[in-house]
Formats: C-alpha cells, structure tokens, sequence
C-alpha cells in the first residue's frame, strides 16, 4: 500500500538534495569578498519604508485575497468528489452540488458587489 | 356548581384591588371608600361562610374547592378551611377595613399613589386568605411568598424615613426563608413522588406519608426556618422592628397582627402535622428559642424609646409564646396558641393603631417627646391603655385566655419552663405600664397639649370593634375554642403526642377559667 | 479522500426528508436569498425587503415545526433527528428569535440610527463612518448574519451526530463572532468581545472537535446511537472514551457558558450590541442546551456514571461563581451575563438528571431564560443617557419613577431570574430541582437553591435601585420611547413570563409531550 | 505503519495548538494555534477511520476543513478590523472590557 | 487500445516496482527534467529571437545548445550572497522549497505505457494513486511558499511586494485552475491521472470523423482556462508581473544570486514543464497517439514511441508559453487579478454547472449531447474572452474618470506616498488649524458618534 508513494519519497529525497547543494554550494565553491553594500537590501531611490523582518506586516489587503482563496478552493475540495462520483449520485448529486454551486455564486455576487474584487 | 363562599371570599378583595386600581387617581377619597367598600364586603362574606361552617367537624376542611392548576407538577388550586385557619381568615377580614379606616390619611403625601396603597392592602388580603386557606402546599407557599410583595410596597413606598433600609430587610429576610422552604418543598414533593408513585402537593395527602426521620428533619428545617423567620423567632426577629417601625400603622398591624401569624401558624398545620417525628425531635430547640424569645423579646421592650419598635418587640416576646405553646405538645398549649394568634391580632393592632394616632399627632415616635397625654386625649389613652392590657394578658380580656392556656400547657409537661415564660408575663406588665406611664401620665409638654387632641369620630369608629372583640374574647373564648380545639387535637394526632396527665382540670374546662 | 475515490464500487444514493429539515432549510435559505438582497438591492429598499424576508423566513419555519409536531425520526441519512425534543427546542429558538429581531430591528431609540455600525469595516470615528451616519446608512448585513446563526441553531439541537453538531455549531457561532462585533457605538469595546468571542469560541469548538474524534476513535462511528452502541457493547471504560467525553464537554460547556469555560460570558455580553447580546444569550443557550442533553442521553448515557460526579462539580461551580461574580458587578450587562452563568448552572442539573423529567425540565428552563433574557436586553436597549446605553447600575436609580412601566417589567424579568413564584423563572427552577431530586443529585439542588437565595440578593438589588433610590445626581438615565418594534418584543416576553409563571401546565404539557430523544 | 503513531502525533500537535492558544498574545498567531489542533483532530479522525476501515474519518476531515476555512476567514476579517482600529494584532492590548 | 485502456487504468499496477527500478526511474525523471529545463531556457531564446527577427543564441554548441550549460557554470561559481536584513534560515529554506515541490509534481504524470525494463514489466509513471490530481495541486500549492517565503526573508520591500503579489496570483490561478479540473472529472469519473489518460483513448464521432475523446475537444471551455490559468500559475508573461521589472526589479528573487537564484531559475522552468505535462494528460490524450494516425499505425501506441508523442505535446505547450511571451504586453496587476476573480471563476462555475446538468440528461436518456456541448462551449469561450475585453477596457475607463479619491497612506498596513492624482487625507489636527469653519461642524458630528475610537483612530 504505502509502496504508491516510495517514487515521491526518493523523488523528493533527490529534490531535496539539489535544493540543499544549490543553497549551500556557493558556500563552498563560491567566491566571498567582503563589501557592507552588497549585504545591504536592495534599493533605487527613495528609502524603502516598510522593513519586512522585526516590525514590518504583509498589508491587509491581501488577506482579502487569502480569504477569497480559502472559500473557493474549499469549494473545490467538495467538487473533486462529487465530480468523481458524478456518476453514481445521478440526479441527487447534480440537485444537491447545484444548490451547493449556487450558494457560493449568491456568496461570490455579493463579494462582487461589495468591492472585494477590487484591485489596485 | 354550587356557590363556593371561600373562592368568593378569596375573589372579592382581588376584585376590589382591580376596581380600586382603575379609578382616577385624582380621587383619592373614592379609592379609599371603594376599598373599605370592599373589605367589608369581605369581611361580610367571611361572616356568612363562617356560619356555613360546621364547627363539630372543625378537624376537617371544610368550604373547599380544588381546581387543577399545574396537573404536571401536582400542584391544585386547593382551599379549605379547618378551624383554626377559619378563625385566622376571621381575623384577617376583621382586621382590613379597620385598618382601612384607621390609616384613612396614612397614604396621603406619601410617595405612591392612594389608590395603590388601597390596592396594595386589598391584594393583601387575598393572599391572607389564600395563605391560611391553602389546602395544597404549593398554593400556601405561592401566597407565602406572594404576601412579600404587597408588603414590601406597602413599607417601601409608604413608610418612614429609613422604609428602603426596612422593606429591603424585609423583603431579603422573608426570600432567603421562602427559599429554603422551596427547598423543603421540593423535597417533600420528590418523596412524595416516592412514596405515591406521583408528586402531589395535596396538604392531606402530604400528611398521610410516612417519611424516613432523616429526610424529616431536613425537609423541616427548611419550613421551620421560613416560620421562624416570619414568625420572629430570636434570633431571626431582627427584620420586624424595623419593618414595623417603619411602615404605616395599617400596614404594621396587618404585618404584625396577621402577617406573621402565618409563621405560627405554619409551624402548626405544616412543620408538626407534616413532620411529626423531625417537630418531636426540634421540641427543645424550638422551645429554647421560644423562651429565649418570651424573656428577651420583653427586656428589648422595656429598653425601648421608639414606641413603634416597642409594639414590635412585645411581639416578639408573644411570639415566643405562641410557639411555647405549639412546641409544648399538649393540646391545651395548642389550643392556647392558635387562641393567641387570633387575641394578640387584635390586640396588637390596637396598639399599632392608637400608638399610630400618637404618633402622628406629635410627629415624633419617641417616648421622651409623650407625657401626660391622658389630659388632653383622655379617649385616647383610655382605649391605649385597654390594648396594653389586654397585651399583658390582663385577667378578663382576651389575651389573657390564650396565655393562661399556653402556660398551663407548657406546666403539663415541663414545668420549670412554664416558670421562666411566666417571667414573661412580668415583664409584660413592666414595658406596658412603664410605656403608659411616661407617655400618658404626668403633666404634657406644651408641644403635647399643643398638637395632640383626642381621637376623631373615624377613629373610634375604627378601634371600637377592636376593643369590643378583645373584651367580648376575654370572658366568651368558647366560640373560636370550640373551632380550634378540633383541628388541635387532628394536630396532636398527627404528631402522636397524648396530653400528660391531667394535674389541674381537663381541656374542656380549662377553656373557661 | 483517497478511498472515496477509489470506491468505484455502488453508491448507495442518500435519501433526504427535506419535508422534515423544512424549517432548518427555511431559514438557511432565507439566510442566502438574504445575502443576495444584501447584494443587490439598493441601499433604500433593503431595510424592508430584509426585515420581511427575516420575519417571514422565521414564522414559516415556525409554521413547519408546529406541522411537523408528533413526529419521531431520524432523517439524513441519520445526522438530524426531528422528534419532540427538537422541535420544541427548534420552536423555542423560533419564537426568541423572532422577538429578538424586532428588538435587533428597532431604529427610534439612537438618534444616529440603528445600534450596529453603519459600515463594520470603517475606522470608528473616521470622516468615511462620519459620512454614513450623516447620510443615515445603517447595516442591513447583521439579517443575513443571523438567519444563518438561526439556522446553525435551529441544526445544533437537532444533529445526531456529532459531525453535523460540530458543523451546526459553527454555523451558529461564526456569525455571532461577526455580530459582536458590529455595535455603532463603544466600538473598541464591541470590537474586542467580536475577537475574545471568536478566540476563545473557536477554542472551544477545536475542544469539541478533537473529542469527537477520540470518541470516533472509540466507537468507529460520529453518530449518537452509534456511540451508545459501542459502550453498551464495550466491557470497560478505554481511555478514549473519558478523554473524548471530556473533550466534548469543554466544548459544549463552554457554548452553554458553565464555569470554568465561562470567562467569554461577561466581556461578550458588555461588549456586543444590547439586541445582539439578547439574541445571543437567549437562543445560543437553548440551542447548546438542546445539542448537550443530546449528547449525554443518547450517546453518553450509558456510561452518565462516570460523567455525572463531574457535571455534579460543574454544576455547582457554575452557580457558585457566577452568583458571587453577579454580585459585585456595577454594569447591568455584566451583571446580567454573571446571571447567565448561573442559570447555565442551573439548568445543568436538569441535564445531570438524566431523565425524561430533566429533560423537560430543562427545556422549559430554556425557554423561559430565553424569553426573559430577551426581555431584559430590549429594556437594556432603551435605557439611556447622553452617550448611548446607559449600562452602569447607578444610572439606573430612580427608573422606577421615570419610567414605572418599564422598570416593572424589568423587575418581572428581574424576579424571574431570580426564580419568584409566579413568574416563569420558579417553574423552570422548579421542574430542574425536582428532577434533580428525583435523579439522585440533591446535594447540586442545595447548592442550586443556595445559589438561588443568594442571586435573588442582586436581581432585588437592581429592582430596589430602581424603585426606591434617589436618581443620580446627573439625572441618570432615562428610557426612550421605542418603536412598536421594541414595544411588541418588551410586550410578548412579559406576556409570556407571566403566562409561564402563572399557568406553566400550557409549556408543561408541551414538554411532556415532547417525550424523550430519538435513539 | 502503527497508527497510534499518528495518534500521539495528533495529541501532541494539539496539545502545543492548545498551549499556543493559552500563551501566546499575539491574535494571528493564537489564531493559527487554533487552526492546529483543528488539523490535529483531522489527523486522528483519518487516522482512527484507518483503524475502523471506514471511511467516516476521512468525509469527516473534509467537513472540518471547511469549517477551519470558514474560521480563518472569519476570524482574519475581525482581527482585521481590530487591526485598522488600533494598528496592533496583541490580544493583551485589547484590555478594555476587564473585570 | 481498449485492453490497452484497462491496462493502463488499473491502479493496481503501481507500487509494485522493485526499489531498484523505483529509484532509476526516480533519477531519469530528476535528470530529465534539469535536462528538459536547461533545453527550455535554449528553446525560448530561441524562439524568442526569431520571433523578434534575430538569431538568439548560437555561440556554443551545434546552435548555441550549449549555452544553458555555461550559464549554470557561471551561476555556481558566483557568491552566495545573504542579505544583512534577511531571516537567515527561512531565507535558505525557501529556494529549496521551490525546488522540492517543482520536482514532485512529475511523480504522478503518465510517461507512456507499460513497457519492459530489464525484464520487468512497468509502466513509464513513477506512481499513481486515485488522487494524483489532487496531490499535483496539493504540492503546487506547497511551491507558492517557496514564493512566499523567499520574498518575506529577503527583508527587502522589493521581494516582500514581489512575493505578496506572486503568490496573490497564484493563489487566484490556482481557482481556475482547480475549477477546470472538476468537469475533467465528471468525464474520467477518476482523479488518477493514467485513469484520465486512459478514458481519453475512448473514441467518439463527429461528422463521420473518429475522434479520440480528448478532454480538450469535449470540454473546450475547461481547456481554455486551463491554458490561461497554467500561465497564470507559473508566472509567465503576459502575466508575470512578480517580475515586473520596471516596478519590483526581480520580485520575490531580488535579493537572491547565484545557485540559489538558479534554484527558483528552475523551478519555474520546471513548473512550466508540470503544467504542460499536466495540461497534456488531462486534456490532450497524454503519451497517445491520436485516433486517425493510432487506427494506421497500432504500433505508436506501445513500447516506447508514446514517451516521444509526450515529449513532443509538452514543448507544443511550452511554444504557447513562449509565443505568448513573445507576443503579448505585460497586463497591470489589476487587470490581471479581475481577469481571474471576475472571468476565470465565474465562467468556470457556470460551465461547471452546464457540464454537470448535461451529464446528467445524458446518463438518464441516451441523448448525444456531445456536440452540442462542445459548440455551446466554443461559443461560451468566446463570451468569456470578450467579457475579458470588456472588462479590462471597462475597467480602464472608470479609473480615468474617477475622481482623485483621498489617499490614506496607512490603508495597506504600512505608509506609502501617495501617487500623484491621489490626495492625502488631511488629519483633524491639520485640519483643525485650517478651518474652524470646518472644525465646528465637525466637532458636532464628533459628539454624535460618540465612540471611544475616535481618539485612537488618527493617532
């Protein structure tokens, strides 16, 4: 049973090593030559205000985002099933996913209109 | 359906609160004619079902009706009357329009409304009746604690400078032994429950049950604390001069003279009736309590400025006699005790009231601020001093029939009690004639002469029936005697306990010294 | 997942009663048809399109539950059960829904307009919520909100297994988070009972959840019966069970609020708007209530020995503290919520009776806490001063005066709290003694009528406050005149407490003949 | 493999969820504390629904999913909302409603 | 082909690999794709170039084939550099990540049949289980916090701003993507992926003419979105605006060089590789040949040509990724984000639903719909690409008339200038020295809301 999923154990065994020889080969066969700017973040112009690490935040907005993505792709994790065994559930599956589907639509409308699909 | 006086007995008081409440409040003067238009009427009608009533079938209740009201819990809509509680309905009914009358002004200035006030007394008075006739336990305990509510408006929005303070007292006091008693109740329902296959409330039935010792005294401590409470016992007395000082003569004396008696009375028809063997085994507690309250109830007395708080504390002291005599087991201190119920009512009330007329015409409640009253008031303190006496038990008037049962009771069995409550009439005589004394006797201040005159053609009107009843009782007891004594012995029976052996006359006879 | 994928083998098509899940679905698709009004009706028309569309999705699904009265059945495939129990409880959550709406719908009492923020995501105080409260916008979005929490509780009561209870959970809870959160004014405070609620709330239900699963664990299956099954068939008690139990316990306990999972009460109740907290404390409690007697009768009856010493504690805790912490409170509502604790105490020793009797019992307890406490929060909604609800007890003195006939019937709410006979508070406290008795547990009953003595001191406490003191030197508090929204709410539950009260064989015989749960 | 294993794991994923919620101050984080003992109740519904051989525990874990996406959203929206009102994602800052 | 189909179909048939053969195949798929990758980087110069009219590279190797392979030498000899601000570990964690997941994704896509590997009898997919769709969403998911994850650890705004955005897109793509799947599945009535390749060789007619029932042709509409989501989900132009350059430098890898930059290199080149492969098994037939040249030539269908047919469909993908590229402008990040909430979605929902009812009237009668499905969809992807249209120009005209709304510099959690055509909010205190006019009346609106706040709010 569990031999289904040796392939993605070795596989990710082999990718894993690559990920870890291309993080830390510079370190070894890589040049080091000391210079503070080069440590610094990069920068154009204007002092970048946000510092992500000790105080800075993601901005709100894309929990908005985060939020729609949750709803949706949970409605996809009952769709998968019920498309699958679309089948055998016959008439009763397509009434009952319908109403599902239409509650996310009414849910997803009143997103729409209440600007959470607004970007800038 | 055949006339039923008791539920109309019960109706007609509620009717004349509703009739009361519905008149303009700008007449204030009709609101108090309606209302001692309808206590009379009550009272009338007490006097025709009292006729109605069978005396030599007293033990049993009789006037009864029973309406299913809470079929889930057992629970009926049941009244009856047995003896005493006929003669406590009596005396309540007697008691209202007197009262009515005597505080005709009481109400007037005070914060509430006078039609409420006369409402208030009316509603009163239901539940009075409903109380002392309630055949089904629930329904007493409903009008138990239903009392507390006309009377906690009557002292808080029509009594003295610290009524919050009292009505509070009152009212916290009052709940925390209504509680315990809802306790007790259910318990006994649960049993019941038991014992029956179905709860009941039925007061007969309840009584029929054999109940395991244990449980008894359980169940009743619950009731007795709720009597003991309303009934002030010392040490749980400390509500009533408060709650009696504070509040309108009228309502003192339907607090005192009747109110409380359901303490007593409880004792009597449920703790001994329902919990024979738990009331045996309470006999010497509750008769320390009862002596402790005769002596100290009167030292209190005695140490007393406030004339109010006074009343209040002989109470107390009487109090301690009624329960004597309850607790003593024999049937004549039973039969002294429901006497005593119904003489010290009236007596009191005759104290609260003309006290009450004093008082209001000085303006002030201490004795200090009295003297020499009887110069300028000779009426007045004529009738006042007739009440005192009669509170002291004097010879000839009606306390004195009650107390001597109760004394005589109490020798039968423990005779060195009966020496230290005969203490109590001593000191009885002491606060009484002392109060007199410094209040009516000697030369009046210039403010006594000044403000107090003499009772008004109302008030004789109202303290008349009083003294003619406690005169009328104190020589001719043998009426209420011959109703009370019946339901006694059904007592004496349910406790088990037989009379010790006769030493001076029999029951009979002792009935009329 | 994997599995059911890989079944290919036949599908037994689930049957679905909608006839009897006709009220659940009502309100639920009342609740959606309202999300889509909220959408895209203009601002204008949506006050009264959605105020019909809730009052008429509610008394349509009371209408189904009183058709549906008599029957006895396991629908869905066995995860709703509709029998006596549910529908009186579904019926109760109805009938205090309703009111609570016409309390949540009242506009005449704040001069800015309703009591919920015009727009919940606008910084308080900020130019954007100055414009909507000066154009008059007011929130239309708590309806949607709520019929879904009615339909969440509508379900809680009625699931029978413990997966569609956790879901009915929080389909009841999820919207109340939001709710909470919603209040036009003190909104910092609104704002952070929403979040405490939400942290605490979410807590809980993962409690409850991780319970089901032992529970799961134990007997291979979610539903009730189930459960009972396995234990009758087990020998001895597996570990799982009791931590299950327990688990599954924290989670209701917390719902119905019973100490030591109470400390949300007092800060959700102060913080959420008055109508909310009304709505909340009524209907959430008749609805966890009816999910937790479910639990224990039908699954963890088998084995109530072992739970019940624990629930003996609880009970008595729960009226312990929230008696003593009701009695040095100075908010009302903190007060009141104090309260709440204690009545859950209450009302758990009918639950740990463990009979037809505490069944009963219990469900008319709910239903007159809930009509009460309605009651009380619409009264609380009207008493005000210059900066909105005036909630701090000293406003309160001399109400009796100003007002007489509201503070009367703040006091009848008041006394029944306090379980005075005659009101509908003794009958609810006297049907859970007695089957406490009855059941074994009258050393709870002594602390539950201790308890009882003791919170009668605060209840009067206000009543006397009312009545009897001077008002403040202030002036206090006063009552606004409300709508006939509020009128009609104050009106109906005084109603209904005095008929409970005084003749309680009408609810009583309702419960009786509610019979017990479905197995 | 044996499926206590996983048990344990769960009751140890949910017992840190559990401390996390009772220590942390911090709204998001209590919040993603919650969020774990939901996903440890999954582990041990799919794990009890291998011991049983049902397939109960696996529909289960969907259902919390579902309930855990409805929680997230709810929950980001209100500390959200706290956020923009007071700039600050710490629960022991929001201490008005104290005893 | 039928037998062919059951074989292939019956998921019992994986797991039963000695380790050996597990771990060769494991290796060839890890060689090949690096090797595939590096051919790709060769393969979009390449077109690019001539698409632009010049040569592309040519310097090294037969057609500057080599060229790839010199760029990885200079990228492994050059510094790793770890920024000063940077959270050190999460900062070296996050390329591995991306790297781990792109490789994964390959685990479960059909190669080509069962064929004979030293003796044993195997077919040319490392596993398959009846979820594998599902797992190739699961672990592309698990990518996006490679994204994430490296842009928040740079401690650079540019990264974090790349980041963010990289994985909005994601996130949102993967909607469409996950929606398009789902009338797959109500066709295959299986999530397995060789199970989806073998109900695809079923045949159908149209017009007199023997099809293969490719996903693509019945269900038009979900390939459509699938094509848009796939580049969605990869980041590659017109979408790739993480990389903006203009605006973000390099996005979430700007603070990464050497190796590691080469790991996130790749495993965007791979991931285009996934989504092709993917994109090829569930809508293109997978490794088989098609039915007219099939039915000719049984043979193209067993042994080892198929791993070519696949091979061959996976760079016709990888030339629509670069022909895109080639082609199209950059969209704003807006537009972008509205295409996929506002067309993707709810276009794929609706068809969803369309798809759903029709399989279902078909399974009750005996109905032919497929016809009509398919035209109904072709006209149904015309509707949503003019919608697209409309939208994005709809949209763009709005903003121009819009009037300049006032800017509050903390909206995003962080203070930000505000852009010219925005105007700053001005702050009471400001205000209040201003206009006392103003202040007035607003002092008395103060007093009406009355919240506590207010104190806090302008702080």
């Amino acid at each position: 049973m569990g031999e289904v999923y040796l392939p993605i154990l070795v596989l990710g065994i082999l990718g894993l090593a690559f990920g870890l020889f291309a993080v830390f080969a510079p370190v070894v066969i890589g040049p080091r030559r000391y210079n503070r700017a080069k440590l610094d973040s990069y920068e154009c112009g204007i002092d970048p205000t946000p510092q992500p690490i000790g105080g800075g935040r993601f901005p709100i907005r894309y929990y908005l985002t985060a939020m729609l993505f949750i709803v949706f792709d949970i409605e996809i994790v009952f769709l998968y099933p019920f498309a699958v065994a679309f089948d055998q559930l016959a008439l009763f599956g397509l009434i009952e996913m319908g109403l599902f589907i239409i509650t996310v639509l009414v849910v997803y409308g009143y997103v729409w209109r209440r600007g959470g699909l607004e970007w800038d | 359906m055949t006339f039923n006086w008791l539920l109309v007995l019960f109706l007609a008081p509620l009717v004349g609160a509703a009739v009361v409440m519905l008149l303009p409040r700008s007449n204030p003067t009709l609101a108090k004619q309606v209302g001692i238009g309808f206590s009379l009427l009550t009272f009338l009608i007490t006097i025709a079902a009292a006729l109605k009533f069978d005396a030599s079938m007293a033990a049993d209740f009789q006037l009864g009706f029973s309406y299913s009201w809470i079929p889930s819990f057992g629970v009926n809509f049941a009244m009856g009357l047995d003896g005493i509680a006929l003669v406590l309905v009596a005396l309540s009914t007697c008691l209202v329009p007197v009262v009515l009358l005597a505080g005709w002004d009481d109400a007037d200035g005070a914060r509430g409304s006078v039609k409420g006030y006369v409402a208030l007394i009316l509603v009163l008075e239901a539940a009075m009746i409903g109380v002392f006739a309630a055949t089904d336990v629930f329904l007493f305990y409903v009008f138990f604690e239903a009392m507390l509510v006309p009377v906690y408006f009557l002292i808080g929005r029509y009594g003295g400078p610290r009524r919050n303070y009292a009505a509070v007292k009152f009212l916290l006091y009052s709940l925390f032994g209504g509680l315990l008693m809802l306790a007790s109740l259910i318990g006994l329902y649960v049993v019941s429950a038991e014992q029956l296959g179905t709860g009941t409330f039925d007061f007969t039935a309840l009584a029929g049950l054999t109940i395991d010792p244990d449980t008894q005294k359980w169940l009743f401590v619950g009731f007795f604390i709720a009597f003991a409470i309303k009934a002030p016992l010392v040490p749980f007395h400390t509500w009533l001069p408060d709650a009696a000082a504070e509040s309108t003569p009228g309502t003192a004396v339907l607090l005192v003279g009747v109110l409380d008696k359901v303490g007593t009375f409880g004792m009597l028809r449920y703790c001994l009736e329902l919990f024979p063997e738990a009331s045996t085994w309470a006999t010497p507690l509750v008769i320390a309590l009862a002596v402790i309250g005769i002596i100290y109830g009167a030292l209190l007395a005695i140490g007393q400025q406030d004339i109010k708080r006074l009343i209040a504390y002989t109470s107390v002291s009487h109090f301690g006699f009624i329960a004597l005599g309850i607790f003593v087991m024999t049937s004549r201190g039973q039969s002294g005790s429901a006497l005593y119920m119904v003489n010290h009512g009236f007596s009191t009330a005759a104290l609260f009231l003309i006290g009450g007329f004093l008082i209001s015409r000085r303006g002030s409640r201490l004795i200090d601020d009295f003297g020499g009253v009887q110069k300028v008031a000779p009426v007045l303190a004529g009738t006042f001093l007739v009440a005192g006496l009669s509170s002291l038990a004097l010879p000839g008037l009606s306390s004195f029939v009650s107390e001597f049962l109760v004394l005589q009771g109490t020798f039968e069995r423990y005779p060195w009690i009966g020496v230290v409550a005969t203490l109590g009439i001593v000191l009885a005589a002491l606060y009484i004639l002392l109060m007199y004394q410094r209040t009516m006797t000697g030369e009046p201040p210039e403010i006594v002469k000044e403000r107090v005159g003499d009772l008004r053609g109302r008030e004789v009107v109202a303290i008349a029936p009083l003294l003619v009843v406690i005169v009328a009782l104190g020589f001719y007891p043998k009426p209420v005697l011959d109703v009370i004594n019946p339901a006694v012995d059904r007592v004496m029976i349910a406790v088990d306990a037989t009379d010790p052996a006769p030493l001076v006359a029999p029951v009979a006879e002792g009935a009329q010294p | 997942m994997s599995a059911i994928l890989a079944a290919t083998g036949s599908f037994e098509v689930p049957t679905i009663e909608y006839a009897a899940l006709a009220p659940i679905l009502m309100v639920l698709g009342g609740a959606v048809v309202s999300v889509l009004l909220e959408a895209f009706l203009p601002q204008r028309l949506r006050r009264p399109v959605q105020l019909t569309l809730t009052f008429a999705t509610l008394v349509a699904a009371f209408v189904f539950v009183v058709l549906a009265r008599g029957t006895r059945a396991i629908v869905a495939e066995g995860s709703v059960a509709v029998d006596g129990p549910t529908l009186f409880m579904q019926g109760s959550i109805l009938v205090l829904a309703f009111i609570a709406a016409l309390v949540m719908a009242e506009r005449q009492v704040d001069p800015a307009g309703d009591a919920f923020a015009p727009r919940a995501s606008a910084l308080p105080g900020s130019e954007e919520e100055q414009e909507f409260t000066r154009l008059g916008w007011f929130q239309t979005e708590v309806w949607p909100l709520f019929l879904f929490s009615v339909g969440g509780m509508l379900l809680f009561p009625a699931s029978t297994d413990l997966l569609t209870m956790f879901v009915a959970l929080e389909v009841l809870s999820l919207p109340l988070y939001v709710l909470a959160g919603l209040a036009r004014r003190r909104r910092l405070l609104s704002q952070e009972a929403s979040l405490k609620y939400f942290v605490l709330g979410a807590f809980s239900s993962a409690f409850f959840l991780y319970g089901t699963a032992l529970l799961y664990g134990f007997a291979g299956t979610v539903e009730l019966r189930g459960i009972a099954n396995a234990l009758t068939a087990s020998a001895g008690q597996s570990g799982l069970v009791i931590a299950g139990t327990a688990l599954l316990m924290v989670g209701l306990l917390f719902k119905i609020g019973a100490a030591p999972f109470h400390q949300w009460t007092p800060d959700v109740y102060q913080g959420s708007p008055t109508s909310i907290t009304g709505f909340m404390a009524a209907c959430t409690k008749v609805a966890a209530f009816g999910a937790l007697l479910r639990v224990m009768y039908v699954a963890l009856g088998g084995i109530r020995w072992d739970w019940r010493p624990v629930m003996y504690v609880i009970a008595a805790l729960t009226m312990i503290v929230g008696t003593i912490f009701a009695l040095t409170q100075t908010d009302i509502k903190r007060m009141l919520a104090y309260s709440s604790v204690a009545q859950a105490g209450f009302m758990l020793v009918g639950v740990l009776a463990t009979s037809a009797a505490g069944l009963a019992g219990t469900m008319v307890y709910l239903l007159a806490y809930g009509v009460a406490t309605v009651g009380a929060f619409a009264i609380i909604t009207l008493v005000r001063d210059a900066t909105g609800e005036a909630t701090h007890l000293s406003s309160w003195a001399g109400l009796g005066k100003k007002s007489p006939l509201v503070a009367s019937a703040f006091a009848l709410f008041l006394l029944a709290f306090a379980g005075i006979p005659l009101t509908s508070g003794f009958t609810g406290k006297f049907a859970v003694f007695t089957a406490g008795i009855a059941g074994g547990a009258t050393p709870v009953v002594i602390v539950g009528v201790v308890a009882s003595a003791v919170a009668a001191f605060f209840y009067i406490r206000v009543i006397v406050l009312m009545f009897f003191n001077e008002p403040p030197a202030d002036g206090g508090a006063s009552v606004v005149i409300p709508s006939s929204f509020t009128t009609f709410a104050i009106t109906i539950t005084v109603a209904i407490t005095l008929v409970i009260g005084v003749l309680p064989q009408i609810v009583l015989q309702l419960v009786d003949q509610a019979g017990v749960f479905v197995r | 493999m044996n499926p206590s294993n996983y048990l344990y794991l769960s009751a140890i994923l949910f017992s840190i969820g559990a401390l996390g919620v009772l220590v942390r101050r911090n709204a998001i984080v209590v919040f993603m504390c919650v969020e774990l003992m939901l996903n440890a109740s999954n582990l041990a519904f799919v794990s009890f629904a291998r011991v049983h051989g049902n397939l109960d525990g696996q529909v289960i874990a969907f259902f919390v999913m579902v309930v855990a996406a409805a929680e997230v959203v709810i929950g980001l929206a209100i500390i959200m909302t706290i956020f923009r009102t007071r700039r600050s994602a710490s629960v022991d800052e929001a201490n008005l409603l104290k005893y | 082909m039928n037998a062919l189909a059951a074989a292939a179909g019956d998921l019992s048939i994986f797991g039963q690999d000695p380790f050996w053969l597990t771990l060769i195949k494991c290796l060839v798929v890890f060689l090949a794709l690096i090797l595939l990758t590096l051919f790709t980087t060769w393969f979009e110069r390449k077109v690019v170039a001539r698409m632009q009219q010049r040569s592309g590279p040519n310097r090294w190797g037969p057609f500057g084939l080599l060229t790839p392979i010199y760029d990885g030498i200079k990228l492994a000899l050059k510094e790793g550099i770890t920024p000063a601000n940077s959270d050190k570990l999460v900062y070296l964690i996050a390329p591995a990540i991306s790297a781990i997941s792109a490789f994964l994704v390959f685990a479960v896509i059909p190669v080509g049949p069962v064929v004979s590997i030293f003796g044993v009898e195997t077919p040319l997919q490392l596993t398959d289980f009846p979820v594998s769709v599902l797992y190739v969403l699961a672990i592309a998911s698990i990518g996006i916090y490679g994204i994430v994850l490296a842009g928040w650890s740079s401690g650079s705004t540019y990264s974090l701003l790349g980041g963010l955005r990289s994985s909005a897109q994601m996130i949102s793509y993967e909607i469409a993507m996950g929606l398009s799947f789902v009338a797959v599945f109500l066709y295959s009535s299986s999530a397995s992926t060789s199970q989806i390749v073998a109900k695809q060789a079923e045949t159908f007619s149209l017009g007199g003419l023997e099809l293969n029932s490719w996903f693509a042709l019945l269900l038009p509409v979900s390939f459509v979105i699938y094509l848009i989501a796939m580049v969605g989900e990869t980041n590659r132009a017109p979408f790739d605006l993480p990389e903006a350059e203009g605006e973000l430098v390099a996005g979430y890898f700007t603070e990464y060089s050497g190796l590691r930059w080469a790991s996130f290199y790749l495993a965007e080149y791979i991931n285009m590789i996934n989504v092709s492969a993917v994109a090829t098994t569930l809508f293109l037939g997978g490794w088989a040949m098609p039915a007219p040249i099939s039915t000719i030539w049984p043979g193209a269908n067993e042994g080892w040509w198929p791993v070519l047919w696949f091979v061959l469909k996976i760079y016709a993908m990888l030339f629509v990724f670069v022909w895109l590229r080639g082609t199209l402008p950059r969209l704003r990040y807006d537009q972008f984000m509205k295409f996929g909430w506002r067309v993707l979605i709810p276009v794929s929902i609706v068809w969803i639903l369309l798809v759903a009812s029709v399989r279902a009237l078909t399974n009750q009668s005996d109905f032919e719909l497929r016809p009509f499905l398919l035209w109904g969809g072709l006209i149904l992807a015309v509707v949503a690409v003019f919608a697209f249209v409309l939208d994005v120009r709809g949209g763009s005209k709005t903003d121009d008339d819009a009037e300049p709304e006032p800017f509050d510099p903390f909206a995003g959690g962080h203070p930000v200038p505000p852009l010219p055509g925005q105007e700053l909010i001005v702050t009471r205190r400001a205000k209040a020295t201003v206009t006392t006019a103003v202040t007035a009346r607003d002092s008395t609106s103060q007093a009406d809301a009355g919240t506590e706040g207010e104190e806090s709010a302008h702080e």
